[in-house]
């Protein structure tokens, strides 16, 4: 399954080892896990609630996997994203694209990871000592996606 | 007369004290944008929030959606903050 | 030990959670897996050599890897590379770069391979059925090592 | 008068059948694109492969080197194909 939405933690090397299960033919597998920083925005965080509309979630990442599966030649690509309740350290999003060449996994990784911040409906909201926040969206967040949209392949 | 779901999450869901609702769109609200500005109408955080300068994303049926949007009967609606996963 | 050459295969968990222990201020976790396709130019391959230069090897890596961080803000970074014979779907090599944020980590895992398929002294030895052939250097190696050059941060 | 032990990787030490040697640089022999056209002049795969058309890398104490690299006695200098790792 490409995309999941769940509670509990993964395992990148589990993730990896199943989505090339079978292929001969994949020669770079890039990617991305998303972590837990002790640290935003100048304050401590002690804790991450995540939220997300379900229903949602999941056809805007399946979304995001197809779009990138039709600018780049990748024989898959998985994005497991976490939500509830979180601690630093703990991994929130795992993406992974398998394609025969590195330039083109290692793209479809990136935009993936841009996509999924402007486009994937998950908020983020912080315990700190002053107590909790909801997480500002960042500008440089939708400079990140927006460079995709010219069409160029970086 | 369409009737749609609205469903209201983050931040948004937290300010407004409400998770969702039924509601019968009046005469001249017929797009995602005009549902907008007509739920700004209620007052108090209604107002603040969904004002034009503050940033909402509105998703009709599972997908993004601009304010041309147009709205029919049964759709669900969701209003929300900008998103802040990965 | 942020470079290591060796025979024995690897595993990126275990990697990736060495790299991280102890620390919470890792936002953004990028990894690359080179892997041995079963095809190459054109024909089958079924079996793998990798030659290096035993000394330099090492040298040329840390030297990628130290100019990694020159360029972008990481809190470590890590390249395993086999040497020996190796199969179809085997792992080959290893890039994992911590930063806080993903752009950096991302940035630089791509900018070390490049760099590691243009300046390490590595040589592959492919087994086909018209018998064995040493692996020809591509031209878009060296360009992709290229663009790192202009000071761009893609 | 300047000692250099040289090695040879991949296909350049297969087609040369060599592995290592230890030279003696001649006169006018002080640099390592000198000692690539002079190695040169040894005839047969010798003059096929350094010829200045192929593209051989040279490596003088584990640090990739141009031509104009000055050798120095004590030196390890390493002549191979592009690299092909990763």
């Amino acid at each position: 399954m490409p995309v999941r939405v769940q509670e509990g933690d993964f395992d990148i090397s589990a993730e990896i080892r199943a989505l090339r299960a079978g292929r001969n033919d994949v020669g770079a597998v890039a990617s991305f896990i998303g972590v837990m920083r002790d640290f935003n925005e100048g304050s401590g965080v002690t804790e991450l609630t995540l939220e997300h509309y379900p229903g949602m979630t999941e056809k805007a990442l399946q979304q995001i996997l197809d779009e990138a599966h039709g600018r780049w030649r990748l024989q898959d690509a998985l994005v497991v994203h976490r939500v509830g309740c979180m601690r630093p350290a703990d991994q929130i999003v795992l993406v992974v694209a398998l394609s025969a060449h590195r330039e083109e996994a290692l793209a479809a990784c990136a935009f993936i990871m841009d996509y999924l911040k402007t486009r994937a409906p998950f908020w983020k909201k912080e315990r700190t000592p002053a107590g909790e926040r909801w997480v500002a969206s960042r500008a440089s967040d939708d400079e990140a996606a927006g460079r995709w949209l010219g069409g160029e392949k970086p | 007369m369409a009737t749609v779901q609205l469903l209201y999450f983050a931040r948004l869901r937290e300010v407004l004290g409400i998770e969702r609702e039924r509601v019968v769109l009046p005469e001249g609200v017929a797009t995602a944008g005009e549902l907008r500005a007509w739920l700004a109408t209620r007052g108090g955080a209604w107002t603040t929030e969904l004002d034009t300068k503050r940033q909402v994303r509105i998703a009709v049926n599972h997908d993004l959606a601009d304010a041309a949007q147009p709205l029919s009967d049964g759709d669900e609606v969701a209003l929300f903050p900008p998103v802040t996963g990965g």
